[in-house]
């Protein structure tokens, strides 16, 4: 994971110069890695699904930001970006997506099922909304084993639409279990716009449950950031779970396979000046934090980066066929 | 040892692991205040209350999903789903979240769960609520399948469900929960997963069950003995997965002869698996072809003629052993 | 079905004399129903599960009284109410209930899956809530086949923590289907009291979908009638579903095997101080419809009805066993 | 006769259908706008308009419950799931409601909808997104499962299904997608269920497969001519319900030996029950054990080698032939 320039000012939002530095830093990383993604697939190095996070940056750094090491992190198969920010070895995940031994998991799970228990990054799950009950499940833990942590729950607009979407956050808000509920709203489903797949507002439906639900701007670091610690010290607080909307946009096609014809490239373009980057960087340019020399400098560090990553990953071997049956069942020692 | 009913036996497992773990906990449609539809868990709210005994909302995937969650998190929770027909609600989070995290996350995750549910038919409640799908279940690698055919085993596999670092679907059958048999008192009363039970030695055909069909299978024997006096061997499965088929191998190998009795429909059902292993396995010992005597290929008719010929008989068993010699 | 003396008279809310004399009637004929299958089933000849009824009449019979010939019913497991409501021969229910011949689905379908589909009844389903999305579907081909029908659909207040509640609720509102989702309220889902169920109101949520939802007393006949009726103009108008959440009460235990433990007996005491039955009696005595004499009367009718079908169920034969295989598949014409 | 993809003669059979039926409409997930995640359904959104092809929300469910209710009330729909990964999640609905209500209903209802799905592994999709859940299905009495392995059989099994009063679960595999064949032009080209497809004949043993796996049967067969001078016959189910097991059994009564391939794991697989039917009717003329090759008993990894390593391969098929003669 990327550290951050230390720039010792206190700036605003009670963020120091040092955090704004690590948001951009990591945002401008994530945005590579993923196009680095996109270009190995291209080249055969990466197979199967793979979903890009690129216009999606700011949910994953902005809000993970606020997390603790003690809470646990679900989300959707769309889940580079957020193993990223939650300080999963990129190079693992790299040779995960490579499908070799120094993945997260030897190359089983691939980019659709990544998994670092060491940082309570517990999956992407590739079955739409299949998770969020899991979220409940980990919430109930916390409650139970008052450790003070609470289950981050990333999915997608078009989760909303799945049964479970609804026992999930019923359960949640009957049992008060601690869960974020964090649906990046980039309005597709694939090719679905979210006006054809829900019948309501997402916030609307979720309040309806009995708990605070917030839209809030999905491609700024910042509002994610603020609008997440409240969510973080609900949570903390013991009121239950809370829900957030972060409306953003992704750049690329659903999957590498989406021939993209549901939408125009106008569309796209205008998401585009939005970029969550571009945002912040000219932020932090206004705030005197940063210059284009020192933001091109930060560039050329993260390419560099991307390059060992690449390397790792294919340097790394590929997994013996002789742990084909490993892990199918853990033994279980008799008590 | 005291002599306890199916049902009580399995309660007696639940509160003994209660106590034993505090990481266990049991969640399930009904469990608490109602006291179980099968009166499994009666008295269990009162004894530990309403942090441990949880009264879930009619919500199969979400509650066993949550189960999932709180597995992954180091609980030990038991999920129940009342019956086996509600199960295909949650099947999505068993066979995709329960029963593979493990081998996808490379030994990172397990999830020590016990999911509990009630199955067969017989009691003429119709198409909808009287599957048998303990080998649908068993089909899924990851997966623990047990179904336990006597109040031990019933106290002894359950106990053991709550030790295993897996999760187990642990299939009930409705036609036990009142039969009475002797169950060891001693909180540590195990039995390993994947042993099958001889519960009757014989020379002339081995008769091949589980769960309900099990008492089928000792019924049969008991009428070819006396009306035949043919000698049958009958193996109690316990565990569809993993599968003690060593066990039935042994056997077949000394009788020459096999059939498998199973409630569930015989096209695409878990007996085929039996045979064909046995195919594969015994072959040259094989006199007669492996019979299956199964469900019939309709859904569940309500009424009870209609039922009773729809599922397997002791006659059925009958008729298919003297049809092989 | 019952049919109702004639008193030409009219009266309030659009009601004839007539009508409220068929509601009662309907109302008592259900009760007892209920309480003859309550007595065959201790008497074995009726098996399985058994929902009764006795307590939610005035939801069926106020409800139904509203509906077309063309509408389609679907309902769940405790669906005898709603079937003779319809006009559901009462005997071949019976005969249902015995498992006989003459029985709907000649005794094929037991208690919990009633079918009449010459009266549009399409069915009890015994999987909580997984009708729903049927009525969906039922609305769809009636939006398509423009015959002006809707889809009426029955279920429980435990049936509303279900995925399929969702998601059928967002496809009706989403595609402005015509269903009448009627959720009877009666506390309970099994043994579990609603606010174990659900985090929030059942209309709260309803209408977060984008559909109008309202509560409504399921204890009184006439004001199930009246607002069912603005729902059937709603879903006839095109304006698409809408949402009623009647509040009842069920007298009984859940099922048969119900030992009660959960709810105190002063709880049902109090409800059957508000009996729908007693209140429209009164109702009717007010208005002069009605006198001791003509509702004792009206009492021995139906019990004298009930006999009959007793008789009629009783007296019709076991199917043959020949008949096991029969309608596994429907023979397809090749075409 | 035209030369048609796989794809292609599926989307040919929907477009047929819906000009020659108005009772028939298309819904599913991304089968408009984005023209299906496999293209079958590209273009019918433009040519048929938003009444006739429906894009849905991401809800199985609701979804097929949705065709089976629009089924019920006289419209003839195909509900498309993606792929057969996420029909776990719409299984109560097929398994409870289309199966059954038939049956439950003494003939007053039926359901005729087409439910269609791609399956199979081999892409590299990981554990979660590579089932091949065909015996599943064909467990169900009352539904009918159909598996088609070539275009002109994808084209004429899939007008079939939306001629018939019941629910047919209508299994692709992605593999095939890209498939090219002759396909008739008759728009009247059906195929009838449960008649399977002798692809090839031979003498010295049956292989037996489907869907994909059928090609896995024919090249063995290939390798093992010019390798070994053995004469294969090859059989494809192509449907799984019903089962034309007369077909094989006329085989194997000829070749006395036979081996059945399936991408599906092996344990409690659908190659059981063919293995154990063959036991059943054929046994005096078997030769040796039928052999199942199937896909190893683990959940599907993402990494190449390992998961071609745990599907079945030709070389599989061709070893299992060679172990048997
Ligand atoms: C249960 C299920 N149904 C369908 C799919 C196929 N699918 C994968 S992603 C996706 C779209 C999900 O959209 P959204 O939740 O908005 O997330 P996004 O991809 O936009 O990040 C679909 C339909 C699936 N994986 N799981
Ligand atoms: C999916 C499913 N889960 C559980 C059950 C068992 N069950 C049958 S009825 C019932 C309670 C339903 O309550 P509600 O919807 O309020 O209807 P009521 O019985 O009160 O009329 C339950 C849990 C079922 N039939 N289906
Ligand atoms: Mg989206
Ligand atoms: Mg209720």
């Amino acid at each position: 994971m990327p550290t951050s320039q230390t720039v010792a000012r206190p700036v605003e939002d009670g963020l120091t110069a040092d955090q704004l530095h690590s948001f951009l830093h990591q945002m401008l990383f994530i945005r590579r890695f993923e196009e680095k993604c996109g270009e190995m697939y291209t080249r055969g190095k990466i197979r199967g699904f793979l979903h890009l996070y690129t216009g999606q940056e700011a949910c994953a750094v902005g809000s993970f930001a606020t997390l603790g090491e003690q809470d646990k992190i679900v989300t959707h198969y769309r889940d580079h970006g957020h193993a990223i920010a939650r300080g999963v070895d990129p190079n693992r995940i790299m040779a995960e997506l490579f499908g070799r031994v120094d993945g997260l998991s030897s190359g089983r799970g691939g980019s659709m099922h990544l998994y670092d228990t060491s940082k309570g990054f517990l999956g992407g799950y590739a079955i739409v909304a299949a998770h969020l009950p899991l979220a409940v499940g980990l919430g109930m833990a916390a409650n139970m084993k008052k450790d003070n942590s609470l289950a981050f729950c990333v999915f997608g607009d078009g989760s909303v639409a799945e049964g479970e979407f609804h026992e999930a956050l019923n359960l949640a808000a009957l049992w008060k279990t601690p869960v974020i509920f964090f649906c990046e709203n980039n309005l597709y489903g694939m090719g679905v716009p979210i006006s054809e797949s829900l019948s309501t507002e997402i916030t609307t439906l979720a309040a309806a449950y009995n708990m605070p639900a917030v839209k809030i701007d999905g491609m700024d670091v910042l509002d994610v950031y603020r609008e997440t610690q409240k969510a973080v010290e609900h949570c903390r607080s013991g009121q239950g779970p809370y829900f957030i909307e972060a409306m953003t946009y992704r750049y690329r096609g659903h999957s590498m396979a989406d021939p993209e014809l549901y939408r125009l490239k106008d569309e796209v373009e205008d998401a585009r000046r939005r970029d969550c980057i571009a945002r912040l960087r000219t932020h932090m340019q206004e705030l005197g934090l940063i210059d284009d020399d020192s933001f091109a400098a930060l560039q050329q560090r993260v390419d560099e980066e991307m390059d060992e990553v690449v390397a790792f990953a294919d340097a790394s071997p590929e997994p013996g066929l002789d742990t084909l049956f490993d892990h199918v069942v853990k033994e279980s020692v008799r008590a | 040892m005291p002599e306890l009913r199916y049902r009580d036996a399995l309660r007696e497992a639940l509160r003994e692991e209660l106590i034993r773990d505090d990481r266990v906990f049991l969640m399930g449609e009904d469990i608490g205040a109602y006291g179980g539809s099968y009166a499994v868990t009666r008295g269990l709210l009162d004894e530990f209350g309403r942090d441990r005994v949880i009264d879930t909302p009619i919500a199969e995937s979400g509650i066993v999903g949550a189960g999932i969650g709180a597995a992954m998190a180091g609980m030990r929770p038991m999920v129940e789903l009342m019956t086996i027909n509600f199960s295909f609600l949650a099947l999505d989070q068993i066979v995709n979240s329960a029963a593979k995290l493990h081998y996808m996350s490379n030994g990172q995750i397990n999830v020590p769960l016990v999911i509990r549910m009630a199955s067969g038919g017989g009691s003429q409640l119709g198409a909808t609520h009287s599957h048998s799908l303990e080998g649908l279940y068993a089909h899924f690698p990851g997966l623990r399948v047990v179904c336990p055919s006597t109040p031990a085993d019933a106290k002894g596999l359950l106990k053991r469900a709550f030790r295993d670092e897996n999760t187990t679907i642990f299939i009930e059958h409705t036609a036990l929960y009142g039969m009475r048999g002797e169950v060891p008192d001693d909180p540590d009363y195990l039995i390993e997963f994947g042993k099958a039970n001889v519960l009757r030695e014989g020379t002339d055909v081995t008769i091949v069950g589980y769960s309900g069909s099990t008492w089928q299978a000792v019924r049969a024997a008991d009428m070819l003995e006396e009306q035949e006096g043919i000698s049958a061997e009958v193996i109690d499965l316990r565990c569809l997965r993993p599968l003690d088929i060593d066990t039935v191998i042994a056997s077949v190998k000394k009788t020459n002869r096999a059939v498998v009795v199973e409630d569930d429909w015989q096209f695409g059902g878990f007996a085929g698996e039996i045979s064909a292993q046995l195919m594969e396995q015994a072959f040259d010992w094989l006199d007669a072809p492996v019979a299956r005597v199964c469900g019939k290929d309709v859904p569940l008719p309500y009424n009870r003629n209609l039922e009773f010929a729809a599922l397997p008989s002791e006659e059925d068993v009958v008729e298919a052993v003297l049809a092989m010699l």
